[in-house]
């Protein structure tokens, strides 16, 4: 069946194909090594003049068998996998994980550690949210300058992960019923310092971006995701937002503590690129609450379940489906527990996995420059999408 | 050896020509390393960390990533190369010009890393091509990549222009290019390059 | 009015540009290999055997159970156990690596082998400068390369490594005090029965010598 | 004769040859641009400074650019990859040309002996071109300046391609 | 050059032979584009005759050639604008710019 | 002192070509300027790319390159050494004759431009009648060059890039040559020596630079856009545009090929910035009359470095703009606006009265400017945005 | 949020014939599943999606998961007629004893899908659908036409576990190259062989870059 | 320096050419001596991204292009009568000045009927 003919049974709201005009088709391939693909994905792309007429993803250059490797290992073992999932976020990535083999075994989280994973996630949101901002622009050309102060502010939050963590990156904080390590007073009083900076970074941010008349004539008006497409297309994160749906699982769900934080979802109206940037920023802004209020709330107390096991971990059988709101958007692990000490079944549901579906709607009409842009706004990395 | 440079300059300019042909060729060609806009997985974003204001690549002259390996001296292997992938990361390589070389940054591309059990992933992106600086971590620091690099400047120090020892890209019976693998039913084929890959048995 | 946000941006970047030349906040290179960034003790890197005293192989913390080997995700650990003993830090004969390799081309630096050590043998190294052209003879680490002193462990992580000798002088003092009670009762016992075997108990506790 | 003269007619005339000879249509264009380059020269030499530029502005740099891409918009670059690139009466065509060459050169030599040498360097600054511009030729121009939105307009519409639907 | 040594007649010729080649091509040449870059030299060559006539005519000063040639440029510049828009009309609806299968086309 | 530190090169000139016998005097010192002029700009190219890294540098909060010799300064020896030395590929479909012509013809159309710009006092290769109209003939074409660099590579990408510059480039030339066309009106002249005479004179110490009349400044403002856009500067790089097709038009060129494009494009910015300093900033006059005692070649190459810089900084700072809007741009936005700069300066000419015209003329560029900007504006939607919360 | 057994009673109600069976699951989760019927799957997703009470307009998550063939030897209850001797008569007695006998489970392919409703913001919602078998009967509804967010998952799980999807309008490799043979993801899947350099092998890889290094060395003893 | 412009210019013209080439022959040097050339399929591939090149770049255009093209040779022609009436603006009374506003106009009213058109609309 081809694909037009699925979409009239009306899930897709794929803009009409409009004439684009005589010229010959010309196909070229966007990827695997292209310099605003984020990494090694490819577009099919079929131009008239420079105008998108098709456009299909192709993925798997960064398969990495994540999944299969998780089945050959213990659950613990699988953690520090988590890490190079979304490797931008690896500290959202251990919780998700974490989150779902604390429901398959029904673990407690002590109050400490879920302070400590709040703040370290929502720390983890800041940096994801100020990179794929600062990489969107550096797509649209902008020589470096946004992405390096975006670098800037990362770094800072990295060094913070790094002496919480002991990496950089591929943090493997989290354990099944609480965390590895505690944090430090001293650590604490570094985080309020980094985040008592962070506004003065969003600010310098918009000043240098937000009302740019090339910025806005890049973005607005430019790959407009329609709410209900997002919905059936399984959108989520900030690009569903974007998109207008109030739908935010630290609201949904209440996993973790987020009950107790008091922040607010912001919301697009026209799903653009524009949209999708500013929902950043403003994430970027209310993430800064949350962790002003953890910040001050947080108790003292233990960071791990005492009864929880690292060696000789073995869930019962059984099975269970945890997500969390990760910075590009759902989050999930799905794992089958046989009984023995590797899960039977370990399947991730990737945020920019699924976003990618709607790639082609959100690009058919537009220049080949929007699509790097589109690209940049819906804020993949292939760890994920290929895991 | 910036202290070096420094020191060559001032002798240069009170007349004493020191600079021979060999090592105007290779100080030249180690300060101005371009990389390759190439990045594959996690290594890339340390990699870009690497350029950016903490750690600037670009003291050494070596911000000038190039999206086009035409123009590109260092292709910076960062991140796993899975059997999907390696076809083109062995052609991209083959389509830069001479003199080229290869950083394999982090433990999945010198040996396929933490995921070299896959079934998708190569082990180790020296099977099909010559690799010149291995840095292993996963990912390296920042500060890793710009030792490797300055490692890789001694490197190209130390070839001589002439002789038995010149690099490859200087030797017109080397080859010049790496054989593309076809990617197969199971697996891709071949292998392995043979003739860039010796491998020591290791088996306990 | 057009071009107004255009002028912004550039205002923001012409103040970057003058403030790199005044205020460290605003040029935050680090000039690596002259300088440093200040190291961060949590830091880790790769794993390293710590060994205590000076003799590498005499002090190896290490008694090959194997437990970091299976635990690790990437299984990049190879051990191959002694078939004799050696006496550990508290003087029970315990056996030892004869192999303990690390390849660290594949190691991806998770910690867990640290975890689920018993023996607080294996510990994470901060170094990071280990560029190399050489790929089967660089990135495998043997024994002789991974031993490294717990003074050196001292220096790069301070508040833990003194937290681990802490608890390892608390286990020791428990072991001897149970020891020493054992060899009490064991007097006692002497005393009170036939005194046939003392000859064999003071040797147990010698090797790690005097540090009562 | 001078040395320039020659330099640059050979040029011309090359460029011109190549430019209706050579088989890819882009090289034929390129060719194109040299002959008119030449043509400049050859102005310049014969003292007209601002045509000579003028030559080179709007023939190099727009007229050519046209051909360019008309021939790209024709996908012409192939042109007679298979056969060969003249027509059916390329002979005809030839003696035509040929004829017309002997009839111009045979007039050519005949007639203009008389003139072969030219007055004193012509004092043409821009600003005379211009003065005669707004007063004798003034006609002429406002009626240039019909012509060329005329073409423009026919251009644009003989070359739009018709949007279904749009106007 | 204020020692002029080129006579009228090898400018004259040099144009005449420019025409021809430029008919030559027009006449020849298959390619729809092809005949007009030979009109084009054509006119160019008419343009050199102008300037050349002006150059060695009894009253430079007037300007005449020199006019005539300016103006014959923007014609010349508007019939190829017109002339290239045409042949791309013409590929449009005939697929081809072939003067031979055009012309077979029509009849 | 102060005549002889300003013509110090001339100076130089007539004792270096007196050594020779007279006959050969005139061509020899036409030799040597050229080969100066040759020599001078791709160093102030080097001295460019520098500043260019570092200063992106330091807007970045870094160092930039300052490894490469003391400060980093050799680190364009270093890059010429290495281009220099690295293979040449041609890819195998290409068109090898065309792609090897494509960047001489950019670096020879280039420094043709350079011949006209008076880079001081008595300091110009060639004054014509018409330099103006020889500098823009010049710069059309390089059009070609890049459309042959483009297609000869026969690259997908190549070719978009092509199209995209030459398309880019017919569009900026004609507000670039029409902003300019106030000046002329005013000064009466196309020979850009006349140009600037007309500009050193000074009233109250403050010279009669063209940028300080209505006309002047509009005309500048449109010439700067027009000159970013017709070199390929960003927020206008779109034909090199490296996120969306890889290098643009010269993706298959490797080694020193590839640097003579980079010196082309280069060095097409010192011209097309020492034409616009020629033209409204008083070319190598002083701004002051008190500071006229410094060589007038000094403010020649400060000013052209000035401009250098502002592109710098510009680059720094924008993200680049889509095709259809740079075509908009220069269209409906730019052109109409030179043609208005037109009839200000008519009106300068017309109207009596010092204060009067000044004032009808900003008014008329700033009215032109204002509704013009709305209308764009609002006809795309654009604006920034409010956003709501849930909760 | 209705609970499973009532979603299973509003589908039997809405669908006629649906038979939807509930999958307990035994883990703290207490993620239930419904186990569809391949036939009406599609029937039941839309009336999932379109009812106004559950308004299950977002599929997250698609998985695949292999069971395999179990060989199972289990303690079988089994009644016979046995000739019993009871109070001295010969007689036909029916009696139940155990008796270890062994058979094969069949395997098959299983698709989970979770679902969540974006508007009443509730769930999971568990569906599971089965093959007949592993090997040739392995189609399955495609709920692509329902979600779109199925789209690119189980085409992933077309790729690495081989279910074909019939309705789906693009179903191709994704994650794999083209030209591809194998489903990996399948508990039987035979990686590829390119054990050389395996200096820390151990257990399974040891195995493995064992039999790699005997197989060079065999075939280097035959090329000499 | 009363020198003939155009000899100068010509000067200019071979220099730089020279500069151009002297540096290309350099190269073709030291390929010769030092550094050999060594052509191959895959390495003179055309580069797409890293994949083999499908199909030929030379396609063909639309026609925006060349609409474009139209309207600058158009202006370009437009330019060229300005700047002689431009240099000889200030010795003009005001009916010449109000010609050249008639040339302009009619030029500009072919771009409005162009803009209206939707020519000017890229793509």
């Amino acid at each position: 069946m081809s694909a037009s003919a699925t979409r009239q049974e009306g899930w897709s709201k794929a803009p009409a194909i409009v004439d684009y005009g005589e010229g010959e088709l010309l196909e070229v391939s966007m990827g695997p090594h292209h310099p605003s693909t984020h990494g090694v994905f490819r577009m099919d792309v079929t131009l008239q003049g420079e105008q998108i007429t098709k456009l299909k993803p192709v993925f798997g250059y960064l398969h990495r068998n994540h999944e299969k490797l998780g089945e050959g290992q213990s659950y613990l073992a699988s953690m520090p996998y988590t890490d190079r999932l979304d490797y931008i976020c690896s500290l959202t990535n251990n919780w998700a994980y974490a989150l779902a083999v604390e429901k398959l075994v029904g673990q407690e989280v002590p109050e400490r550690a879920e302070y400590l994973r709040v703040i370290v996630g929502e720390l983890t949101r800041v940096q994801n949210h100020a990179l794929s901002v600062g990489f969107l622009i550096q797509d649209m050309g902008a020589s470096g300058t946004p992405l390096m102060y975006a670098f800037k502010e990362r770094e800072k939050i990295l060094d913070l992960f790094e002496s919480l963590t002991g990496s950089r990156m591929m943090c493997n904080y989290m354990r099944f019923g609480g965390c590895r390590v505690d944090a430090t007073p001293a650590w604490l009083d570094e985080v309020r310092r980094v985040v008592a900076g962070l506004p003065k970074f969003a600010d310098e941010f918009e000043r240098l971006l937000c009302t740019n008349e090339i910025l806005m004539a890049r973005t607005q008006g430019v790959g407009v995701l329609p709410a209900e497409l997002a919905m059936s297309a399984g959108v989520t994160g900030p690009m569903l937002r974007a998109s207008g749906v109030n739908y935010d699982i630290r609201k949904v769900d209440h996993y973790g503590i987020y009950d107790r934080f008091d922040f607010k979802v912001p919301l697009g109206s026209h799903g653009d690129v524009y949209d999708r940037f500013m929902i950043r920023l403003l994430e970027l802004r209310e993430s800064i609450k949350i962790l002003e209020q953890a910040l001050r709330d947080i108790p003292d107390g233990p960071v791990m379940d005492p009864k929880a096991k690292i060696r000789n971990f073995r869930p019962k059988p059984g099975e269970a489906y945890g997500r969390i709101e990760a910075p590009k958007g759902e989050l999930g692990f799905y794992l089958i527990s046989d009984g023995s000490g590797n899960p039977y079944r370990y399947r991730v549901r990737p945020p920019s996995f699924v976003n990618l579906t709607v790639l082609e709607d959100m690009c058919l009409g537009h220049n080949v420059a929007d699509v790097v842009l589109i690209l940049g706004s819906v804020d993949i990395v292939l760890g994920e999408v290929d895991r | 050896m910036a202290v070096d440079e420094q020191l060559k300059i001032e002798m240069g300019r009170q007349g004493v020509f020191v600079t021979t042909l060999e090592e105007l060729y290779n100080w030249g060609r180690r300060s101005s390393i371009w990389p390759m806009n190439f990045g594959l997985a996690c290594c890339a974003i340390e990699m870009i960390a690497t350029t950016m204001a903490r750690y600037d690549l670009a003291r050494f002259g070596a911000e000038v990533f190039r999206p086009s390996p035409r123009q590109a001296d260092m292709m910076i292997i960062s991140g796993t190369v899975t059997k999907k992938m390696a076809p083109q990361v062995v052609r991209l390589y083959n389509q830069m010009a001479e003199p080229r070389y290869v950083i394999a940054m982090g433990a999945c591309a010198i040996s396929g890393g933490p995921f070299k059990q896959g079934y998708n992933v190569l082990k180790g992106i020296d099977r099909y091509i010559p690799v010149d600086v291995h840095i292993p971590g996963c990912p390296p620091r920042p500060e890793a990549l710009l030792e490797a690099f300055i490692a890789l400047q001694k490197k190209i120090d130390a070839q001589p222009l002439t002789g038995e020892a010149r690099p490859r890209h200087l030797d017109a019976e080397a080859p010049g290019e790496f054989p593309v693998p076809e990617p197969g039913e199971h697996d891709l084929e071949p292998a392995a390059n043979t003739s860039v890959w010796t491998v020591p048995v290791v088996i306990r | 009015m057009l071009g107004e946000g255009i002028l912004k941006g550039l205002a923001e970047t012409a103040k970057n540009f003058a403030g790199s030349y005044v205020s460290k906040e605003r040029l935050t290179t680090v000039q690596y290999p002259e300088e440093r960034v200040a190291p961060i003790e949590a830091t880790r890197n790769f794993p390293f055997l710590v060994y205590d005293g000076e003799d590498a192989f005499a002090g190896l913390r290490c008694v090959s159970c194997q437990i970091c080997e299976k635990e690790c995700p990437p299984k990049c650990i190879y051990i191959e156990k002694s078939k004799d003993k050696k006496p550990d830090y508290v003087g029970k004969p315990q056996n030892y690596p004869v192999r303990f390799d690390i390849d660290i081309s594949v190691c991806m630096s998770c910690q867990i082998c640290v975890e689920v050590c018993p023996f607080e043998a294996i510990k994470m190294d901060t170094v990071f400068e280990l560029a190399t052209d050489d790929r089967f003879g660089g990135l495998l680490l043997d024994r002789e390369k991974l031993s490294k002193s717990n003074e050196y462990y001292h220096t790069i992580h301070p508040t833990e490594a003194t937290e681990v000798d802490a608890r390892l002088a608390e286990e020791k003092a428990k072991v001897e005090a149970k020891a020493k009670a054992a060899a009490e009762a064991a007097a006692a016992k002497a005393a009170a029965a036939p005194p046939a075997p003392p000859a064999a108990k003071p040797e147990a506790p010698k090797p790690t010598g005097g540090a009562e | 004769m001078s040395i320039a003269f020659v330099v640059l007619a050979l040029l011309t005339l090359a460029g011109a040859m190549a430019a209706v000879t050579l088989r890819n249509l882009v090289h034929c264009a390129l060719a194109l641009a040299v002959a008119f380059a030449g043509l400049a020269l050859l102005f310049l030499q014969l003292d007209a400074q601002f045509v000579g530029f003028t030559q080179i502005l709007v023939y190099v740099g727009a007229v050519a650019i046209l051909v360019v891409f008309a021939i790209l918009l024709t996908r012409g670059a192939d042109d007679g990859k298979a056969g060969t690139v003249f027509s059916r009466t390329w002979l005809a065509g030839l003696g035509i040309a040929a004829a017309v060459f002997a009839l111009l050169g045979w007039a050519v030599l005949r007639s203009v002996r008389g003139l072969a040498q030219a007055a004193g360097t012509p004092a043409v600054t821009v600003e005379n071109i211009g003065q005669a511009l707004m007063s004798r030729y003034v006609l002429p121009l406002e009626i240039v300046a019909l012509l060329l939105t005329a073409a423009l307009v026919g251009a644009v519409i003989v070359a739009m391609y018709e949007k279904e639907g749009a106007r | 050059m204020t020692c002029f040594s080129t006579p009228l007649a090898g400018y004259l010729l040099v144009a005449a032979l420019l025409f021809a080649i430029g008919l030559a091509g027009a006449l020849t040449r298959r390619n729809a584009i092809l005949v007009l870059i030979g009109i084009e030299l054509m006119l160019n060559a008419a343009n050199l005759n102008l300037i050349a006539f002006w150059r060695f005519g009894p009253h430079p000063e007037m300007l005449t050639g020199l006019m005539f040639a300016l103006f014959s440029i923007a014609v010349a510049a508007a019939e190829a604008a017109v002339g290239l828009g045409l042949v791309i009309q013409i590929h449009r609806h005939l697929k081809t710019t072939d003067l031979d299968q055009i012309s077979r086309m029509k009849g | 002192m102060i005549e002889k530190a300003d013509q110090i090169f001339v100076l130089l000139l007539h004792w270096l070509v007196g050594f020779l016998p007279e006959a050969w005097q005139h061509v020899a010192s036409v030799v040597v300027c050229v080969a100066v002029i040759v020599a001078v700009y791709p160093a102030l190219f080097a001295v460019a790319v520098l500043m260019e890294r570092k200063g992106l540098g330091r807007m970045q909060n870094r160092y930039g390159p300052n490894r490469v010799g003391p400060f980093g300064v050799l680190q364009p020896v270093a890059d010429g050494i290495k281009s220099l030395t690295k293979e040449d590929i041609v890819p195998r479909n290409a068109d090898a004759a065309v792609h090897f012509i494509a960047p001489l013809v950019l670096v020879v159309a280039v420094f043709m431009g350079l011949a006209v710009l008076p880079m001081g006092r008595n300091m110009v290769l060639v004054e014509m009648d018409a330099s103006l109209l020889f500098f823009f003939a010049m710069g059309a074409s390089t059009e070609l060059s890049v459309f042959m660099a483009g297609w000869s590579s026969r690259n997908k990408y190549s070719l978009l890039g092509a199209m995209r510059a030459v398309a880019q480039m017919i569009s900026y030339e004609v507000p670039l040559l029409l902003s300019t066309v106030g000046v002329v009106m005013i000064t009466g002249s196309l020979s850009l020596v006349d140009i600037v005479d007309a500009q050193t004179r000074y009233s109250w110490g403050l010279a009669h630079w063209n940028v300080f009349k209505p006309w002047g400044l509009a005309g500048f403002v449109m010439f700067v856009i027009a000159s970013m856009a017709e070199t390929n500067r960003s927020p206008f790089d779109l034909p090199e545009g490296e996120s969306e097709i890889i290098a643009g038009y010269f993706t298959e060129y490797s080694g020193f090929k590839f640097a003579l494009f980079f010196l082309g494009e280069y060095v097409g910015m010192f011209s097309i910035a020492g034409l616009g300093t020629t033209l409204f900033l008083g070319g190598w006059s002083s701004p002051l009359a008190a500071l006229s005692w410094i060589p007038s070649w000094i403010w020649f190459f400060a000013k052209v470095e000035l401009w250098i810089c502002f592109f710098i900084w510009v680059r720094g700072t924008l993200p680049r703009l889509r095709q259809d809007q740079l075509m908009n741009f220069a269209w409906k936005f730019l052109l109409p606006m030179t043609l208005v700069n037109l009839l200000v300066a008519a009106e300068w000419r017309f109207v009596e009265g010092v204060w009067l015209r000044w004032i009808v003329g900003m008014a008329i560029v700033a009215g032109a400017y204002v509704l013009m900007g709305r209308v764009g504006m609002r006809r795309e939607r654009l604006g920034p945005r409010s956003y709501r919360y849930a909760e | 949020m209705k609970t499973v057994e009532e979603i299973k009673a509003a589908i039997e109600a809405a669908v006629p014939g649906a038979g939807v069976e509930i999958v307990q699951n035994p883990g703290p989760a207490a993620q239930h599943s419904l186990l569809l019927q391949p036939e009406h799957a599609v029937d039941v997703a839309k009336f999932l999606r379109d009812d106004a009470e559950l308004a299950l307009t977002f599929l997250s998550n698609v998985t695949g998961v292999d069971w395999p063939d179990k060989e199972i030897t289990e303690k079988v209850k089994v009644t016979k007629m046995v000739t019993k001797t009871v109070d001295g008569v010969e007689q036909q007695v029916e009696e139940t004893v155990e008796e270890p006998r062994k058979r094969v489970e069949p395997g098959y392919l299983e698709v989970v899908y979770h679902l969540y409703s974006m508007t009443k913001k509730h769930g999971p919602v568990v569906l599971r659908m089965r093959t007949k078998n592993r090997t040739d009967a392995v189609e399955l509804p495609s709920m692509t036409p329902v979600w779109r967010s199925a789209e690119f998952q189980e085409r992933e799980i077309f790729d690495l576990f081989g279910v074909v999807f019939t309705g789906h309008p693009d179903l191709r490799r994704i994650l794999m190259w083209e030209g591809f043979k194998d489903h990996p993801m399948r508990r039987d899947y035979v990686e590829p062989d390119d054990y050389d350099y395996e200096p820390t092998a151990h257990d399974a890889v040891l195995a493995k870059a064992t039999a790699h290094q005997a197989r060079i060395a065999e075939q280097k003893g035959a090329g000499q | 320096m009363t020198s003939n412009p155009y000899f100068s210019l010509a000067v200019l013209f071979v220099i730089a050419l020279g500069f151009g080439l002297t540096p290309l022959g350099l190269a073709w040097l030291w390929r010769a001596v030092y550094s050999p050339s060594k052509p191959n399929a895959i390495k003179n591939a055309i580069y797409e991204c890293g994949l083999e090149s499908k199909g030929d770049a030379w396609v063909q255009f639309r026609s925006s292009y060349y609409l474009y093209a139209i309207i600058f040779l158009i202006f370009d022609v437009e330019a060229v009568f300005l700047l002689p009436f431009a240099v000889a603006f200030m010795g003009l009374g005001i009916a010449a000045c109000v010609s050249m506003l008639v040339f302009v106009l009619l030029l500009l009213e072919g771009l409005a009927w162009a803009w209206a058109k939707g020519v000017l609309t890229w793509a």
